[in-house]
């Protein structure tokens, strides 16, 4: 989208409808998640998706840091998405910029949708998002990781949310844009999904779409998210299999 | 009384109208409060407007001065968008860096002015890679009753609208009006149970179940969107709000490009 | 003042006496106030006068944020004067410059000298100055408006205070200086009357004024400053008739 | 006993000694505290002096590099000034950014030495709009023991009258005392009830009902006048202590300039 | 049970065991966690590493981009280290600028390769005075275990070993591998009572009476210490555990290189 | 050491194995402390050492700020030093630069290690030192000045702490290095002593030594060090003379 003024645009999809790494429309990049991978957070998860690499951590339910953000009715969602210097090809200056504050509240309130915050009022639920490797789609690859660190975390939720970003290239709405959809793309709409209930609890976009065009971008998100899911369900499986044999052991 | 008590309170009430349909002020369900604008407000401002929401007061000044492009975008000028909640809009102001409502704010304007290629920016590069125009629009919250992004989107189009090139000022050819290519308009929906309500008031951001702000242009396209506060929407609520928005859009559209 | 080293001086005051505008010596430009023009403040005004247009708000007594600024004993007056970035010619960095928080203070010490602070111990009144467009004698405008907004927001004051700035032109002592006179002139001395005293609470100067001229200055800013306040007092009035009117239906 | 209720017993003290024309430390209304310079005290700067003022220790230093002139004023070097209120210097210090009290110092010191046109400003050019001399003079309060005003003033005066430009150090020139054109001097007077006392000490400044700073020049010109503290002043009191700050100013150029 | 009591049994444990020579975790005095390096970890970076030092995890970014060399090194590139205690890494996290310790880790990173000139900076020179090659190593503190500085040096020395000159990229010619003229490795002990403990733990580091970080090179040199915590060692402390830096020094040496 | 890249570097050893200022290589410059030097401060010295003039002044054991830093077991030491504008050849931003921040912490944890932290819960402990002229050691003689002001301050030590640094030039181990020395030597080491337990707390090196060569410099700073005790010591003698002989006249 950011594009203005750029020299040449490379060709998004071919004669056989295949786009530049060989996916079709409605192809998710491969995705790989890990739970658990961190000693002093209380949840933790990585995330492989195409040519991301993101780390999420989860502390708390906590005290509240400063105090005076502290509410009495609930725990206060905190999430901090933060880009690694090195992590895109011209060097990041460290610290939140705009962008990234922008990013850490869609994403906070986005889980807070989700969680039982009345249930912990006075603390603070921290959730860390730390961008490694960035190739598009980041605040998603965050959420899907994110997710599954407050599972980790064994912090009750009702349900998961796997998101994804959908977009439209060359014309057509394609799932999951890589990084080259993205800058010569003609729109971005990345979403979460709470799919339990079927309602989006995070939804941006940009660019351009018809009414026809949103409606179809939308239903194939739902999808996209719906894939991821399962790949987040499956890695916590792992996770407690992991730890079921552990816990014997411990027991011992 | 405490003050979290108070707004429990407050939110109960707004959620039970809204059940009968009905709203705080007496709105209907799909209806603005009324819009005033006035342009031209500001002299040492290149564009400016001042937009009264109803009780919502916001003023947005153009200023145009000539800088560098950036190195990925020789051939482009520059837009700069700047929202502040100046401590006059409401009680709850603090000093320090600018509060992430306000970080939203900014960014969902300027995505929207972006996204809709609402200004053709290279037709403000003066010399590929040496020598732009910068386009600020500085957007100054001055009276907050409510539903501020359309409020600023507003404030900041109607300016860019009537702005000035002041090429005089700084050597560079005659003063000619800005070119405004496309007029994207914000429309803001919150979800008070199972009602949709266009353009809430404070009280109904406060006790709502979801925000979400569309922007459309004159062509019937959706050109940004943005979901706000802790809450849901499914898929057909948005198409349902997208469709709304188009709506008002152009009806807000019209009253700019008579001004 | 600050006009080191710059290029044309233009004739401040022509052979009969008028300053570039028009005006005499001893002439303000049009001033206009209208109080209470913002819902959410606790009090409002609004001043335009000749080419600066200022809003002031006013929010108090009120807890005090951050708190260890507390006193015991009375209230604290908090003022923050700022210019908008399009309110001058080349736009400015938006927040707080030096000046700004400069002006800032000597605008809370003045307001600080008539309210009755001893009355609201524990508390902040909070004072907001805004200058939207800005031609020279814009912490003078902001004292005004400020002024009338504390009286919108019935907050008991001494006085209101009228303020002004008297300068020096092509040798003379001139009231109320414009953007081009401030630039070129040879001195500025902006002060705030309590009528009701004759007191100044604020007063500064920069420039060059021989003792004479310092006191023909002070003279001409009392007088300047007297017929401000029947306009302050004006505003006030308009103010109080439209309440009065409402205030039959809200009582029905 | 609490901070507050100290200060307040203090405060009717010093009041209650003004009302008998007398004053804490034993001096008369318009006395000032004996007056001591140093000047050459830090040979990495291109000037400094070290003064104190009674108990009162200011240290400025001088350093003058080349820069670039601003757009506005191409034919004139830069002054820029700046006071800083370490913390050895009393127990008030906090941690971050300078207070109003270390702003409102630093300028009013920098406006008196900019309004009186002490540096003849255009001197310091060295190609227009592209170099000129940067003259920055840094001063550290070490010791509060009331009026930093004056003695910052006092401070940055000396040190600038005998100041060297260092133009072999960065290939300009040889080496020459910078020229002072005018020495201004800033006079405080703190009002306590009716008296005007000149050069308060930190008691006196924080029981005051009113301060004023009068900048004067060797022609009897006021320069500069800054009002400070909550309070007022008539302009009777004003004409008054503007002669008074006549004398001490000239007493005072005459300590420095027979340094 | 307060923080502060838990804490102080804790120190009293950690001491008691060291009396009788045992550590928290079971390792001998001498006896560093084993050591994961895997380089390549992050494709948009020119260099990059992934450190396990026991459960601590850090990873260390390379980022080599033109810019200007300093004034006073017109003939030499740039090097910058920082490093990010990242929230993910402990629950001690505060947002606001870096703490203390994160810029005490950074610095002694940054001194050790520095000192030891593990790159020769005037191979980075473009153009002298012109044009460089800024460094940039950026170390991010994923999981805090205890000892980062040896960890993050080791990430940093890994990454910057096996990082490649993005000529292609900025047309400066073809890529090549960075060169690497010495490998300096940090060793960082804690006194517990009178045993020097290599590689503590956080326990061990919340209760040593002193730490002391020490760098060496392949040729026997001592290049860098850091004295950090309340404590205090005798000469013949700091000798003994330069013997032991370099051993340890020497073994992970061999193992980046083997990388 | 910072000098890559550099030119010319002097000649810092002359045959007759004499320094550029003729110092033989176990040399101190001339050092001379005062104590007692400013009225607001608790305690207070002043340095001058070679071309470095440096001052301290020590305020507490007092109430802690920001209060969360508080502690209840102990004190905090916290010290902060500053370098001037003008201290400099170069003039240095005002403000803590990384450099500054990292020596204001190692010297906190320098004097926290022979002060009785234990005997002052909940209080701070400051310690400020300004250089107002450096030229190398400077961090040695903040600490010098810092011992000798707590002492003034009447806080108990375990011991005055003296530092200098060490480094090597021309292939020597020298001791006290001067401004050309430092940037054009081998290697930089300073280190502060509890001359009554012969150990360091403060210990920092950069450059290259080999084995033999640290020994000897520690060595060479352990008996420079102990020099610079006996001027410490001497100037608080100094400063206890000018008391008594006060204190009769305070008392009658």
């Amino acid at each position: 989208m950011g594009s203005v003024g750029a020299k040449e645009v490379p060709q998004l999809l071919n004669e056989a409808g295949r786009r530049i790494d060989g996916r079709g429309l409605e192809d998710l990049r491969a995705l790989k998640i890990e739970a658990g991978i961190l000693n002093r957070a209380d949840g933790s998860a990585y995330v492989e998706w195409g040519d991301n690499k993101v780390m999420a951590a989860v502390y708390g339910p906590r005290e509240v840091h400063p105090r005076h953000l502290q509410q009495n009715t609930k725990a206060i969602v905190q999430c901090r998405y933060n880009m690694a210097a090195f992590s895109v090809d011209e060097r990041k200056r460290p610290g939140l910029d705009r962008r990234s504050q922008e990013i850490s509240k869609v994403i906070s309130e986005a889980f807070e949708s989700v969680l039982f915050v009345e249930e912990y009022p006075r603390t603070s639920i921290d959730v860390y998002i730390e961008v490694l490797q960035a190739n598009a789609g980041t605040r998603c690859a965050g959420i899907v990781a994110a997710s599954v660190a407050l599972a980790d975390a064994g912090i009750p939720m009702v349900d998961l949310i796997p998101a994804v970003a959908v977009g439209k290239i060359a014309g057509k709405i394609a799932l999951d844009l890589k990084k080259e959809e993205d800058n010569y793309g003609e729109a971005d709409l990345p979403m979460a999904l709470v799919p339990r209930s079927g309602r989006l609890v995070l939804l941006q976009m940009e660019g351009h779409m018809s009414r026809p065009e949103l409606e179809q971008a939308l239903d194939l998100g739902v999808k996209g998210c719906l894939k991821i899911y399962e790949v987040q369900k499956e890695a916590l499986r792992a996770r407690y299999a992991v730890r079921s044999t552990e816990a014997p052991e411990v027991a011992a | 009384m405490s003050d979290e008590v108070t707004a429990e309170i407050l939110t109960t009430h707004v959620l039970d109208l809204a059940k009968k349909g009905r709203r705080l002020d007496g709105r209907g369900v799909d209806e603005m409060r009324p819009v005033k604008i006035r342009t031209g407000f500001v002299a040492s401002a290149d564009g400016s407007a001042f937009v009264e929401l109803g009780p919502t007061k916001v003023l947005a000044g153009i200023k145009l001065e000539p800088g560098t492009p950036f190195p990925d975008t020789p051939n482009a000028g520059v837009l700069t968008t700047n929202a502040e909640l100046v401590p006059l809009s409401s009680p709850g102001f603090e000093p320090g860096p600018p509060r992430p409502e306000a970080i939203e704010l900014s960014r969902v304007v300027d995505r929207a002015i972006r996204a809709a290629e609402a200004i053709d920016l290279t037709k403000l590069c003066v010399t590929p890679g040496e020598k732009a125009w910068v386009c600020y629009v500085d957007i100054h919250i001055l009276d907050d009753g409510g539903n501020l992004i359309d409020a600023a989107m507003l404030a900041a189009m109607s300016a860019l609208t009537h702005a000035t090139l002041p090429g005089e000022r700084f050597g560079l050819g005659e003063d000619k009006p800005l070119e405004v290519r496309h007029l994207p308009i914000e429309t803001t929906f919150a979800r008070l149970g199972d009602a949709l309500v266009v353009d809430p008031v404070s009280e109904e951001e406060s006790a709502c179940q979801g925000r979400l702000t569309i922007a459309t242009d004159e062509a019937g396209n959706v050109c940004a969107m943005q979901k706000g506060k802790v809450g849901a929407f499914s898929p057909q609520d948005v198409l349902q709000m997208a469709d709304r928005a188009q709506v008002h859009g152009d009806r807000l559209r019209d009253q700019i490009r008579a001004l």
